[in-house]
This record gives structure tokens, sequence and C-alpha cells, in this order.
């Protein structure tokens, strides 16, 4: 049996690029991306602990996840739509009336 | 006491939460049925008949129970003393916006769009109040938080509006990754996500996993720290509060931030209770102390010189969500929790009050098309008197000055701070005169440019718009009887406060 | 049966009656108001005279008439002390009281002054607390209405507000004379401290209780650790800083020639005769305190010994008439000082008695010389007014004579007993009171020199000789409101002394020596009896006659009364004939000092104004800078704190999002270490 | 329950003042205000309770309702009047219509406002001196804030503004510290106080409930909440140096408010200094007397400089303020009967005199624009009354006999100066120090009068210059009247402060020896 260390390993690495992604692209899109590596990174760790611990609370647990990163990205993506709609950009850096 | 689903005691307790569920539903026939034609008027009366109907309903249930614990499918929800005083708190709040929508979205189309994510919304925050596992609570997190994001986005054409939209989103999805990952690392270590589950399994951290519970404690504090627009996670609030639509403001910088507060009490009181946590060396109470006194700082300092009076109450809202936090770190074990907790709730609700009613001033001048800036708003004492007087109340009870509310419940929280007595909670106490004089200064300007400044150029206000009217007077007048009449709450909030600390 | 105790309170109150109805009344009566301070000072005499009946028929009264408060056994009563001592103040009070009221009629009504229910209200007011004040039965009391002839003195002074000069010498008056109270303050309220009691007389009096307690009786608190003695001298010179003030002792006199500003028969009522006279009333009030202290005792002699050389060689270089009577005022009540400080308790009370009547005279007289000039007082315009004015003029010169100590006139006897009385006591006295006292005796004995040459200086110059300018030789006519007054006066300062011819007595012991007896047997504890024996157990001041008893005093008088010749001769000297000169040139540098009264105004006025105003100024500064500037300070800090702080929401979602991220690992590294979780 | 009626009264009469037209409101709330003056008068002439109001002693005319739970703690709706707050009641009751007759000139614009604030500001300061619960009375203390804000930043003079946000925040601040030092003692009474009732909390301290907290001893937590509580009263009353907010509040605030906010607020804070730290902690007050007396003997000497150094008769006036209130500190810390006694009185007695110049000042400012020493001369002959009247409050300011001022100040001079709080007397030396303030006093006072009043008739304004109107000059007079009264029969409140305030003393015991021996036992308390 792979040692939870592992997957508690590959879940910060995935968690950390995800954050990676988040510092460093403008895109509206690319920022998505990485929070959903964030959250599969979430994922890995619950099933992981899951299995690990026995009871299947974490596995069903990452299945609402799933689903609510589903309809996050829904808003999101509506969200970055009007935002290309007002601002004719997907970077999310562009966005700057408001500040101070 | 085991609870079978869906008997019929479970709904019922269930109540204001289905009934709201079941208002945004109707919003949404109503539009299919007449999608064009459909009224303010018909919208905002069943908005807020909803809304009144969830506050009696949960009115009743603490009756009936008493405000004791009735766990609901398998412990996964509880409805308790405090969740019925959070439901309290949103669904006035919510009753009010929708109120005051009545007026501000005459112009607008997707009117029942707004109502009925607005009573979405309050449906995730009564949810989030009840939650008893760390599941419900970031189900239901989400639940109140993706309306706000669309909420917020509301005027699509507004550049402000999509601005603030946009920030909002992108720092609640990061912050909501945060927080699941959070709730993962605390499964891992205790194997649970029931909240007494968890509090019960703590000390499996002991073999070598503290650092993990506690990396996974302090992201969940993450995840609450978004919701009630905390430091480090308050960078969405400012532009979300100014951009957004005024009445959404209101809500959001209301009922939202006191739904994270709820939450917030709820885990740490039961799941993480403060003496395991600090055994085991999470002393969580010195991170909410150390957000405490940066949030409030922050926030106060950041407002004082704001020439935009929606932004100034922006950060105020930032300013108070670090007083209430105050409400956290003091949990120290020296403290009298149930006092501590209970000033954090009292504040929570007159709060729901006065900064609503001061957002819906700001949507009332927006709907006057007045201006933003503390200069526009000179001379409108004379112009508007009782919209400005209600304003002064909101503005004086949230600086803490007894025309309201406000002034029990901060004078409570610095009663609190003073109660745990340590070194800790009296700088968090002195921090909060220093940041309190500094709110009444900003304040003020508010109000002395209503009432002392003369007004810069000809100042003609249009209308008396009724729904926004009743709205900010029945918030005013609410303010202020809850200066002599906050001990219809307290009672309740002591007691939920210290039926949950056990 | 009602007896004249009963009444005493009228005294007071029926001129307090006189201000209410002048001051609100007065317009709407004939004579402003004069009618009812005459009426009113009248009856006050009568009961005074009733009441100094009464006293010498054996009786005394010493009771309290009102409770102010009352906090537990420590009440702070107002009660009436009606001895000899009281009762001889009162007749003196009233009647120069009386005579100022008359005399006010021409001065101030046949002038058309306006104003006058004010003037009429306020004499009156003055009339009453003077009263109220001989009749004080404790400290408090006393202080009290000490503080409200001040007052009185204050709006008297400034009566002619609209000028500039008058306001302020009442300022000057107040302020000079507050300085003294704030020592008699503090000494009332040690006094309270030190006996829990200010009375004046009986066995529970303050004067009593310190005697007991300096015999290492009864319980008296003393405080900074001193002695009984120490401390009840360092008590006894705070009061004493009250007295200084009031009866114009160096170096508070300042305020005395500047107060002449006022209406000439306020400066004979209160700047002459009665208020100046408050201060050293009161030391022969509590004589049986300051018998107790030697230290005391010499200081007040040195005081007055040196105030009367001072002050009299400060008069003679003044060009006003006025100017020269309050010199002559302020050296005659440095005597009173040196009778009391020497021993000379009756010699004292004497001589306050006559200055009250001599000085008032002249006063009186000066004002009747001042009508008739149109109020121009330089000495330098008048002369030859002897012939236009002869009551005034023979009035004037009985008070003169006796200002100089020229025998027979009242103040020579009364001048003589206070140098005598001194002069014995500094020679039976050990130590250095005794030194002291001859000292003080010296400077004393110069200073009757210098009285002679002033006052016949004034005298020569006003009344004799050609007129030398043209209202003198035309001068206004004066009526008989003005002459009455002078004439009673006149007479009285001519034969005033007789109540005390206690040299006399020493040959003729048929003759009686009345103010003696009156004093010397008054009631247990107040009497001049009583005093002696202190002094000499207690203070140690006895007399001592190098030259026998007699010859003692017979060599004394023939000094005092010799120089006093001598000085009135060097006057007529210089000033006779029909246009005398000025010689004040011959007295080089030294004439520039006197002109300037030795600087004295200079360096009062550079303490109120030059250094404490420069605190003050100084003070302001270092408010507004440093106390308030810490306060504004404070809040241009925080808000330019405040506006560096919002800087950091950039409005740029990703490095909020960095932001978030870093604090989320410092909150986590910070814990983390905490808690040990690395 | 009368009371509650005459802040009901005021309350009421505020909203109806505020609705009713400008024209009636200044009537309107003349006469509204004589109702709470009659009822003021009616207590004192039924009064007849003895005994401090903290101590268990009789109140009278209050009522005591539970208010509601505060977790463990009962918070109730508890007032009633002493010896102490009943002259306090009864001088705001006095002040108020009087302030509202002197408004009537200057207050042209906005009136019904400012009276209706007035009102609203008497109401608050009728509940601080009567209320006996500490949040009820908390309620109060801030309410009065908020009217004053509005009365000085609309009504005031040209830095208004900033008058009134200064005022505004310093004294909030001041407030919210001294709340901590209020929560902090009662915490530290743990279960031996169920309640924040200032009765209960004073009994609980005298039975000796002061526990340690958390390792920190009993008498340092007195000693801190000592401190935070002097702190919070000391800008109210106002101390140096906490006082700078005062001569900006004075002279920007019109007349009426000032001479409320001499008259009556700055005994708030003496008030409550005696309510509190003198009351409850005596042993640290004793322990910290030197500093405390101090501090008072600085107040009067430091602000009767700067009054001297002020050219505008405002700030002259409000400097004064700051000196008089020095020496009610004096009398506090003396802790005898004429010194607390003396110190309450002179409360009374100050608001008065205060009162009264500042409406003379008011007066001569509504007449001629101009508050400057330099600009006006010879006033007496065009303004003979006013002029009087300012006469009789200078000359009451200085301390003379037989009016009020002199009456306070002496029974604090002779409580202070015999007072043993203090080791080798060290209190009658301050005392003597502090006693020269009566010099200083008169030397402003009378320097300004000289310019002003007196001297050929001269105003740098072009206003015509005469008498002012009946109700301009009736407050006045009565003031006059007032302090003549109080001075020549002090006994009028002074015997009922000293039954209130023996049972403070009873409860120092031998506050001389006990304070001696605790010199010592500061340094080391402090450290």
């Amino acid at each position: 049996m792979v040692p939870i260390q592992y997957y508690m390993m590959l879940s910060a690495a995935l968690f950390c690029i995800g954050v990676f992604g988040i510092l460093t692209r403008r895109n509206a899109l690319m920022f998505l991306m990485s929070v959903e590596l964030m959250l599969n990174a979430a994922n890995i760790n619950l099933v992981a602990f899951s299995f690990q611990n026995g009871n299947l609370t974490g596995q069903v647990f990452s299945l609402f996840t799933m689903a609510l990163a589903a309809a996050e990205v829904a808003v999101g993506i509506g969200i970055i739509l009007v935002l290309y709609r007002n601002f004719s950009d997907v970077d999310v850096t562009k966005a700057t009336t408001m500040r101070w | 006491m085991l609870q079978q689903p869906f008997e019929i005691s479970g709904l019922a307790l269930l109540a204001p939460t289905l009934l709201l569920g079941v208002t945004a539903l109707v919003l949404f026939l109503i539009d299919s049925i007449a999608p064009e034609e459909s009224s303010s008027a018909l919208l905002s009366g069943v908005t807020v008949t909803g809304s009144l109907a969830a506050l009696a309903a949960a009115g009743a249930i603490l009756v009936t129970t008493g405000g004791d614990p009735q766990d609901l499918y398998g412990g996964q929800l509880v409805v308790d003393g405090m969740s019925l005083f959070f439901t309290f708190i949103f669904t006035s709040v919510t009753a009010l916006v929708a109120l005051a929508s009545y007026d501000y979205l005459e112009e607008f189309r997707y009117k029942a769009e707004f109502h009925s994510l607005t009573v979405l919304a309050a449906t995730g925050m009564t949810l989030m109040a009840s939650s008893n596992s760390l599941a419900t609570a970031f189900i239901s997190l989400e639940l109140a938080s993706l309306p706000s994001y669309a909420l917020v986005a509301f005027l699509k054409n507004n550049r402000g509006s999509v601005e603030a939209g946009l920030k909002y989103f992108l720092i609640g999805a990061l912050s909501s990754a945060v927080f699941a990952y959070g709730i993962s690392l605390v499964y891992g270590v205790t194997g649970h996500l029931q909240f007494n589950q968890v509090a019960e399994n703590l000390g499996a951290a002991g073999d070598g996993l503290v650092g993990v519970l506690g990396v996974g404690i302090l992201m969940i504090i993450g995840g609450f720290a978004f919701k009630t627009a905390s430091v480090p996670f308050h960078w969405w609030a400012p532009e979300a509060y100014e951009g957004a639509p005024a009445p959404v403001s209101a809500f959001l910088s209301s009922a939202s931030k006191a739904a994270g507060f709820v939450i917030a009490f709820r885990v740490f009181t039961v799941a993480f209770p403060q003496a395991t946590a600090v055994d085991l060396g999470i002393d969580w109470v010195l991170a909410f102390q150390v957000l405490a006194l940066v949030t409030m700082t922050l926030g106060n300092f950041a407002a004082a010189t704001q020439e935009n009076v929606k932004r100034m109450l922006a950060y105020s809202s930032i300013g108070h969500a670090g007083y209430v936090l105050i409400a956290l770190g003091a949990l120290t074990g020296s403290a009298d929790q149930a006092l501590v907790l209970g000033a954090g709730m009292l504040h929570l609700v007159v709060y729901g009050f006065m900064n609503t009613g001061a957002f819906l001033f700001i949507a009332l001048v927006e709907y006057w098309g007045v201006g933003r800036t503390f200069e526009d708003y000179n001379g409108l004492g004379k112009q508007a008197p009782v919209a400005c007087v209600a304003m002064t109340v909101f503005l004086f009870s949230l600086a803490g000055l007894p025309i309201g509310g406000g002034f029990l419940s901060k004078i409570f929280l610095i009663l609190a701070a003073a109660n745990a007595a340590t070194i800790g909670t009296y700088v968090l106490a002195f921090a909060l005169v220093v940041n309190s004089a500094l709110s009444l200064f900003y304040y003020s300007r508010v109000v002395k440019a209503m009432w002392i400044e003369d007004p810069v150029t000809d100042l003609e206000v249009g209308g008396y718009p009724t729904g926004l009217y009743a709205a900010i007077v029945v918030a005013a007048v609410v303010t202020v009887l809850l200066l002599p009449g906050l001990g219809l709450f307290s009672g309740v909030a002591f007691d939920a406060a210290a039926s949950m600390i056990q | 049966m009602a007896g004249a105790f009963d009444f005493a309170p009228a005294i007071a109150l029926l001129p307090f009656g006189s201000f209410v109805v002048a001051l609100f009344l007065g317009h709407l009566m004939p004579k402003r108001g004069a009618l009812a301070g005459i009426i009113a000072t009248v009856g006050s005499l009568l009961l005074s005279i009733w009441v100094a009946l009464t006293v010498l028929g054996g009786e005394t009264y010493n009771e309290a008439i009102y409770e102010f408060v009352a906090v537990g056994d420590q009440p702070i009563q107002f009660g009436l002390l009606l001895d000899p001592l009281s009762s001889l103040m009162l007749i003196i009070v009233s009647l120069i009281a009386v005579l100022v009221h008359v005399f006010s009629l021409g001065y101030m009504n046949d002038e058309g002054e306006t104003g006058l229910p004010r003037y009429y209200g306020e004499l009156g007011l003055f009339t009453a607390s003077m009263l109220a004040f001989v009749m004080s039965s404790n400290l408090l009391m006393a202080f009290m209405f000490f503080e409200l002839v001040g007052l009185c003195s204050y709006l008297l002074i400034g009566f002619w507000f609209r000028r500039d000069g008058p306001p302020s010498a009442a300022k000057k008056a107040f302020l000079v004379t507050r300085f003294g109270d704030y020592f008699f303050l503090v000494g009332v309220v040690a006094v309270f401290a030190t006996f829990g009691t200010a009375q004046f007389a009986g066995p529970e009096s303050f004067p009593r209780l310190a005697e007991a307690a300096l015999a290492g009786e009864g319980e008296a608190t003393l405080l900074f650790g001193l002695d009984a003695q120490t401390w009840f001298t360092v008590v006894g010179l705070l009061i004493l800083g009250g007295v200084m003030g009031k009866s114009a002792q160096f170096p508070f006199h300042t305020w005395l020639p500047d107060a002449m500003e006022g209406p000439t028969p306020v400066s004979a009522l209160i700047h002459a005769a009665t208020m100046v006279a408050a201060g050293v009333y009161l030391v022969a009030r509590i004589y049986g305190f300051y018998a107790l202290l030697p230290t005391a005792l010499a200081v007040i002699a040195f005081v007055g010994g040196f105030t009367a050389l001072f002050a009299a060689t400060m008069g003679v270089v003044k060009r006003e008439i006025k100017q020269v009577l309050a010199y002559s005022t302020i050296s005659q009540y440095g005597y009173i000082m040196l009778a009391l400080g020497g021993g000379g308790y009756v010699a004292g009370v004497f001589h306050l008695t006559t200055h009250a009547v001599f000085k008032a005279l002249l006063f009186l007289g000066a004002g009747s010389v001042i009508i008739a000039m149109h109020h121009n007082e330089d000495m330098w315009e008048m002369g030859g007014l002897k012939e236009k004015m002869p009551v005034t003029y023979y009035a004037f010169l009985s008070g003169s004579l006796a200002l100089a100590g020229i025998v027979p006139f009242s103040g020579f006897w009364s001048k003589d007993e206070v140098l005598f009385e001194t002069l014995i006591h500094g020679f039976g006295s050990d130590g250095g009171i005794g030194i002291a006292l001859l000292l003080a005796y010296a400077m004393g004995l110069v200073a009757v020199f210098f009285t002679g040459f002033y006052t016949f200086r004034m005298v020569l110059l006003t009344f004799h000789g050609e007129p030398r300018s043209d209202t003198a030789r035309d001068p206004h006519g004066v009526h008989w409101n003005v002459k009455g007054p002078l004439a009673v006066l006149g007479v009285l300062a001519a034969t005033v002394g007789v109540i005390n011819l206690v040299p006399v007595h020493t040959f003729v012991p048929a003759v009686p020596e009345y103010l003696h007896d009156w004093l010397f047997y008054g009631p247990e504890g107040l009497n001049g009896t009583y005093y002696e024996e202190l002094l000499h157990n207690v203070a140690g001041v006895d007399p001592g006659y190098p030259l026998g008893e007699v010859g003692t005093m017979l060599a004394s008088a023939a000094v005092s009364l010799g120089l006093a010749l001598a000085g009135s001769a060097l006057a007529v000297a210089l000033y006779r004939g029909d246009s005398p000169v000025e010689h004040t040139d011959r007295l080089g540098s030294a004439k520039t000092v006197l002109f300037n009264n030795y600087y004295q105004d200079e360096y009062q006025v550079w303490l109120a104004q030059g250094l404490t105003m420069r605190v003050a100024r100084g003070a302001d500064k270092f408010d507004q800078g440093v106390v308030d500037g810490v306060v504004n300070g404070v809040s241009s800090v925080s808000l330019l704190g405040g506006s560096r702080v919002r800087r950091i929401q950039t409005g740029i979602v990703s490095n909020y999002a960095t932001l978030l991220t870093l604090g989320l690992v410092a909150l986590l590294v910070g814990i983390g270490l905490m808690g040990g979780w690395f | 329950m009368l009371i509650e009626a005459l802040i009901g009264v005021c309350l009421l009469g505020a909203m109806l003042t505020f609705v009713a037209p400008d024209r009636v409101a200044g009537k309107l709330a003349a006469g509204i205000s004589l109702v709470p003056l009659v009822g003021s008068l009616f207590m004192y002439a039924t009064f007849e309770a003895s005994g401090n109001a903290l101590f268990g002693g009789e109140t009278m005319f209050g009522m005591n309702l539970a208010w509601f739970e505060l977790a463990s703690y009962q918070l109730s709706y508890h007032t009633g009047l002493d010896g102490i707050s009943l002259p306090l009641f009864v001088l705001s009751t006095v002040l108020v219509p009087l302030a509202i007759l002197s408004a009537w000139t200057p207050i042209q614009e906005r009136q019904s406002q400012f009276y209706g604030l007035v009102l609203f500001m008497e109401a608050s300061l009728l509940g601080v001196f009567s209320a006996l619960d500490f949040f009820l009375w908390f309620v109060f203390w801030e309410a009065v804030l908020i009217p004053m804000y509005f009365l000085i930043g609309v009504w005031g003079g040209p830095r208004r503004k900033y008058a009134a946000i200064k005022f505004f925040v310093y004294t909030n601040v001041a407030s919210l510290v001294m709340f901590i030092g209020f929560a902090t003692l009662v915490f530290a009474l743990g279960d031996s106080v169920g309640s924040f009732g200032l009765p209960e909390v004073t009994q609980a301290i005298a039975d000796g409930g002061l526990g340690s907290v958390a390792g920190v001893p009993g008498e340092t937590i007195a000693l801190v909440s000592f401190v935070l509580m002097f702190i919070g009263f000391a800008v109210k009353v106002p101390v140096v140096p906490l006082h700078t907010w005062l001569p900006d509040a004075h002279v920007e605030a019109p007349t009426p408010v000032s001479v409320l906010l001499a008259g009556v607020l700055l005994k708030m804070g003496t008030y409550a200094l005696l309510r509190f730290n003198f009351t409850m902690l005596p042993g640290v007050a004793t322990d910290l007397a030197v500093f405390i007396a101090l501090i008072g003997a600085a107040s009067v000497i430091y602000g009767a400089l700067l009054a001297l150094a002020q050219q505008d008769l405002k700030r002259i006036v409000a400097y004064s303020s700051v000196s008089s209130m020095g020496y009610v500190i004096l009398g506090l810390v003396a802790y005898t009967e004429y010194g607390l006694g003396g110190a309450t009185f002179q409360m009374v007695a100050h608001g008065l005199i205060s009162g009264l110049m500042f409406m003379c000042v008011g007066v001569v400012y509504n007449t001629t624009h101009t508050r400057m020493v330099g600009d006006m001369s010879g006033l007496a002959s065009r303004m003979p009354y006013t002029v009087g009247a300012l006469v009789a409050g200078a000359f009451a300011y200085m301390g003379l006999p037989l009016m009020a001022g002199f009456a306070g100040e002496f029974f604090i001079f002779r409580g202070a100066f015999a007072s043993t709080v203090l080791p080798n007397n060290g209190m009658a030396l301050i005392t003597g120090v502090a006693m020269f303030g009566i010099v200083i006093v008169a030397g402003y006072l009378l320097f300004a009068m000289q310019r002003v009043l007196f001297g050929e008739f001269f105003s740098a304004t072009d206003y015509e210059v005469r008498e002012a109107g009946v109700h301009d000059v009736a407050p006045l007079i009565v003031l006059v009247l007032l302090v003549i009264l109080l001075g020549t029969a002090p006994g009028i409140f002074f015997d009922m402060i000293v039954t209130a305030t023996r049972p403070i003393l009873d409860n120092v015991g031998g506050g001389g020896e006990a304070a001696v021996e605790s010199l010592g036992s500061v340094l080391g308390g402090v450290r």
C-alpha cells in the first residue's frame, strides 16, 4: 500500500502549483484553472485520508467538492464574460478602476 | 438523540431555511411566468414576506425548543439558539434589503433574478448557521457565496460592478480552495468531519500530526476570514462593497459577515475546543488575536482618509470584522466564554441593522444620483432630514455612541476582552479603543457633511422612494430600540453561547 | 430685655441696608442715596456708642450668630466679638463714615458727579463690611470681610471708570493686597489645620490653644515636623502677609499712593482711616497669638519701623497733596506696626485711633482744597489759600500738627508712646528681638524728622505764600457739608490725645489714662495685662529703663519732639515766604530715586508683567505647541498612517492573491513556531 | 420615578422642539426646561435621604428595575439621588433654562434643532447624575457627547468643525479607556459581585472582594484600573495635560453651549472621579495621592498661567475652568470632610460661576461681535447691567467671600491643608502652593476687566453697543443672585453633601496613618 505521506506530498505539490499559478497568471481562465488544481489537491487528500481512516466520509465529501467546483466555474465563467465585455480583456490585472 | 432523516420534526426545524428556499423558487416561478412585466412590488413583496416568514419560523422554533440543540440528519445539521439567533439576523437583513430594492431596482431588468439570488444566499447563510460538520459548512458556505458573486456583478454594464464581482469571485475561489484543503487536512488527522467527532479525535494529532492539524485549522480560519472580510482575506471587500449595488453591499457586509462568524464560532468552540487545541500547541486564540488586531487597525486606518463614502463604509466593515474577531480572540481559558461569544453575537445583530441601514442610505443617495464623495453629501440634512437623521443614527451607532445598540455591543466586546484578562486581549481592548476613536472621526465626517457643511452646488434630491425610506427608517428604529432593548437578544445570545461552550 | 449686644448686628446691617437702598433706589432719592448712607451710619455710630458704653459696664460679647456650615464638631461660624478693642474701633469707623458721607455731599453731589447711587451704595457696602470685620469673632470671618473691604476699595478707587487711571489703580490695589491675602488665606487654613478653630476669644480660641501648646499642654497639630514655636511663627507670619498688604507695609505699600485716584472722601475713609487700619487692627485683635512669638514680633516691628522711615522719605518730594498724604499714611501705619511689634499694644491702638482722626481730617482737608482748586492737586499750583478758606486751613493745621507730632496735639501723645514702648522693650529684651526692636526704633525715630518736614512743606506750599495759579487766586467755595466734618475732626485731632495721657499720668496720677485702662482690663485673654504677661512669660519681651522709668520717658519724648520740631523747622525755613522754590535738586541723585519711589513700582510691575506674563506666554506656547501639539500630532500621524495603509490596496487582484498567500504563510509560520509544530 | 419623569419630559420635549417651527422653538424649550427645574426644586425641598448611594445609603426619586442579563451579570435600570448627586442634578436643571434664555439672541439659525439638542443634552445630564448602574450611567455619559458635537459643530465659531471633532474624539477615547479600567475592576471581583451596579461593586470592593486574577495581585489590578479610570475622567474634568480640547471647544461653541459645557459637563468628570476612583478605590487614591495632588496643583497654576496669556475673553474663562477644576482634584484627594465636601460644593459653585462668566462674555460678544481684549474698552458706560454681572462673576471667580466660589475653595483649602494622606504634611505644602492660583486668577481677570470694561469707550467693530435685552440680562442677574445665595448660605448644599461623603471617609478608615505607611507600598505597588 502506498504510504499516506506520498498522497499528502502529491496533494501539497498540486496545491502549491495551483497557488503558483494564481500568483503568476494574469489570465482569468488560468486563474480559474489554478483554483481547480487547488481544489483537486484537497480532493486527493480527502480520498486518500478516507481510505486511510477507513470511512467514506472523505470520498463523499470530495464528490460534493467537485460539484461545487463546477458550480463555481459556471459562475466564474459568467463573470469573466462580463469582464471581457466591459474591459475587452480577460487579464485580471486590468480591472483596477477601484483601488486605495 | 437520533433523528431520522425526513422526519417531520426535522423538516419543521429547518423551516426557516426551507421557507427561504421556497421563496427563491417562487421568485423563479413568477419570473418564468411573466418574465418581462414582473412588477417590482410583487417581487419585493414576495421576498419580504418569505424572509419575514422565515424570521417568524425561527422565532417560533426558538420559543418551542427553548434553544436546546436539535440534531438533524445524523448530526450534520444542528438547530440551536445560535443558529436561530443568526437566522434572525440573516432574514431581517434580507427583508430590509428586499424592501429597499423595490425602488432601487425599478429601472433594471432581471429583478426576479436579483431577489432570488439574495434569497438563495440567505438560504445558504441559514444553513451555515446550522452546519455541524465541515462538509455542510463548506457546502453551505459555497451556497451563500456563489449567488453573492453574481449579485456583486449584477450591474453587468457597470465596470465597477463587474470589477468588484471579479475580484470577489477570484479571492473567493482562492479562499474556498484554501478552506477545502484545510478541511481535508483536518479530516486526515481526525478522520471525521462532524464537529463533535472532530473534537473527540483531536487527540489523534498527538503522534506527530500536530503540524498537519495546525495547518488545516489555520487554513479553515482562512476560509472564514474570507467570509467575514478579515485580514488577510479581506482584499475583495473594499472593491466588492464599493462596486456592488448598494443593497448588495448592505447584504454582504451585514449578513454574509455574520454568516462567516456563526460558522467560525461553532467550529472553533465545538470542533476545536480551545483547551484541547492549546494543549496540542495549536493556539488559534492567538491567531485570532493577531487577526483581530490587524483587521480592525487596517480597516479603520484605511477608512479614515477615504474620499468615497461607500468605500469608507466598506473599510469600516473590515474594521468591524476585526472587532467581532475579539469574540474569538478572547476565548482564552481565563475568560467567561459565554460572555465573550455572546458579545460577538450581540455586536453582529446590532451591526446587521446599523450597517445595513448605512449602506441602504448609500443606496438612497445612489438612487438620487447625488454623488459618492463626502463633499457630495454636503447639506443633505436640509434636503432629506428624515433619512439623514437615520444615517446619523447608523453612523453614530457604528462609532459606538449611545444612540443605538452599537454602543452597548461595542463596549461588550471591550468587556469581553477585559474579561479574558490576558496581555493579548488587553492589547485588543486598547486597540479597539484607538480604532473606535478613529472611526468616530471618519463617521462624523459624513455627519458633518450632512448637517454642518453647506452644499457646494445646488443640491436637489430626486424624490422620496417609499421602499428605501421604509427600509432605512425601520433599520434606524430598530437600531435605536436595540439600545434599551438589547436585553431581548442578550438572553438568547448568552444562553446560546453558553450551551455551545458547554 | 434686649441690650446693646442684641442690636449689634444692626451696626453692620444698617450700612448694608443703605448699600441696597442706595444702589437700587438711589436714583429716585434726593441726594442720590447719600441720605440713606448718612442715616445708616449715624445709626451705626449710635449703636456703636451704646455698645461701647455697655462694654464699659464690664460686659463683653462673644457669640456665634450664624452658622456658615457645620461639619462634625468643626463648624464655621459667623460671630460677634464685642470687647473694648472692637467697640473702640466700631466708634472710629462709624464716626469717620458719618463724616465722610456728609463730606461727600459737598465733594460729590455739589460737584455734579454722575453715578452717585453707585458711589453711595459702595460706600455703604464698605462701611458694612468694615464694621463686620471689626466685630468678627474668628479669623475666617475676619478674612472674609477683609476681602470684601478690598472689593469695595477696588470699586471705589475705580469709581471714575471712564478715565484710564482709576481702573488701573484699582486693579493694582486689589492685586497687591491680594498677594498679601494669599499668605493670609494660607495662614487661615493653617490655623484651622493646627487648632481646628479660628476663634479669637474664649478658652477654645486659637491664641489660647497656642499658648497651651507652647506650654506643652493641650493639642495642636504641628505641621511639617516643626516645633510649636517655629510653626506658630510661620503661621503668624503668613497672617502677617495679609496685614502688610492691607496696611500697605513695605513691600506691599505700592498700591496705596496709586489708590489716590479714587474720590478724596474715599481716600479719607478707606485709604487712611479704616480699611488700611484693618491690617494692624487684625494684629491687635490676635495679639494674644503674636505675643507668643518673639520672632514674629521682631518682624512686625522691623517692617513697621522700616516702612515708617522709608515712606516718610518718599513723602518729602511729592508734588501732589494727596500723594504726600498717601506716603504719610504708609509711614504712620508703619508706626502702628512698630508699636505692636515692640510690645506696645496700647500704644499701637492709641496711634491707630489718633491717626484715624487726623489722617481722615487731612484727607478731607485736602479734599476741600481740591474742590477749591477745581480738582488740581499739584501743591506747586496752590499757595495762599489760608485767607480764602480759613476753616479748612485751621482744621488742616490741627491735623498737620498732630501728624508731625507736636505737643499737645493728639499725634504727639500717641507717637511718643509708640516710640517709648518700642524703646523700652528693645532695651529690656534679650537676644535678637531686643536688637531688632532697637533698630526699628531708630528708624522710627529718624522718620519723625521727615514727618515733620513733609507735613509742614505741605502746609506751607498749600496755604501760605502767594497764590501760584489762577485757580488758587480764585478758589471755588465750599459749603457747610465740607466745613462741618472738617471742624469736627479738627477739634478731635487736637484733643483726642486726652484719652491716653500716659506721660502726664506718670507725673500726675490724677490725670486718667482712659485708653490704657480700657484696653488693659478687658475680658479674659483679650486684655493688655494678659498680653504683657504673655510677652514676658513666653516671648521674653520685657521693658527696660536705662535711664529709669521717668527719665527714659522724658528722654524719649524729648528726642522725638525735638526731631519733629527740627523737621518742621527745616520745612518752614525752606518753604516760607511768598514764593517758595523747589529745593529737590539739592538732593542730587537721591532725588531721582525718591521721585521714582525707590523703583518699587518698577520691580513689582516687572514681576507682574515682565516675569509672570513672560512665563505665562511661555506656558501658552508650550501648551499650544507641545501639549496640544501632541494631541494634533497623534491625529495627523494617524491620518497619515491611514493614507499610507490604504495604498496597499492596489486594485490589482494578483497582488491581493500574493499578499493573501503571504499573510496566510506568515500566520502559519508564526503560530507554528509558537506551537512547536516543526 | 420622579427622575424618570423629568428625563422623560426632557426627551419628549426635545422631540417636540425638534419638530416645532423655529420661531416658537426657543420659547417652547424654555417652557419645557422649567419642568425639570420645578421638579428638581421639589426634590430638593423634599429630600431627606442621608448617606452615600454607593454605600447602601438611602436614595430618593429613583427606580431599580432589572434591565438585562449580561452572561452572569445582571444589568439594572437603577437610578436615585443622594446628597452628592442632588446638588449637581439641581445645578443642571438650573443652568439649562438659563442657557436656553441666553440662546435667544445669538441663535438665529436652525433654532428648533438647537433647542431640541439642548433638551436632549439635559436629559443625558440628568441621567449621568442619577444613574446608579454602571451601564446605564455609561449610556448617559456617552450620550452627552452627541448633542454637544452638533451644538459646537453647527452653531459654533469659525473653527467649529475642528473643535467639535477634537472634543468628540478626545472625550470618547477617554471614556473607553475609563471603561476598560472599570471592567477590569469588576472582573477582578470575580464572583463576589453579580452586577455592574455601582453600589454593589463598591460594597464588594469594600468587603475585600478584590482577588488576584491570573497571578496578578488584587492591589495591582486596583492600581491599574484606578489609573485607567483616572485618565478617562481626567480628560473630562479636564486635568492638565489632558485639557487641550477644552479651550478650543469653548472658544468655538456658542455661548449657551459654553455655559453648559463649563457649567455641567466638566462636573461630570469630577463627579465621576468622586463616585468611582475616590469612593471605590480609596486605598489606591491615597497611595497615589502625591501624584494626584501634584496634578491638581499643576492644573491650578498652569491653567491660571495659560489664562493669563490669553487675549480672547472666552479663552480666559476656559482656562480658568481648568484652573478651578484643579482645586476640585485637590479637595478630592484630601480625603477629609471639608476636602470631599468642598470639592463637591465647588463643582456646583464653579458651575454657576463659569456659567455666569460665559454668559456675560456671550452677551458682550452678541453686542460687539468681538471677544478680543484689545478690540474694545469702556463697556461699563454702555452696558452697565451686563458689566455689573461680569464684575460680580469675575470676583466670584477670584473667590470673593460671600460668593459661592469662596465657599467652595475655602472648604477645599481647609480640607486639603489639614489632610494627612501624604506624609510630612505634603498635602499642606501642595495646597499652599496651589492656593497661589487665587492671585493669578485675580491678575488675569483684573487685567482683562480693566482693559475691556473700563476706560474710554472704544470698539474695533462697527456695531452699536448698548445694553442687551431683558432675556439676555435676566439670566445673568439670576446667576449672580444664586452665586451670592450659595456663598452666604453654603449649607444649602453642603449639609447634604457632607452626609453623603461621610461613608466614603468611614470606608477609608484611619486615612491618616494608613496613608503614611502606604507610601512605601505605592512604590512597591507601582513596581
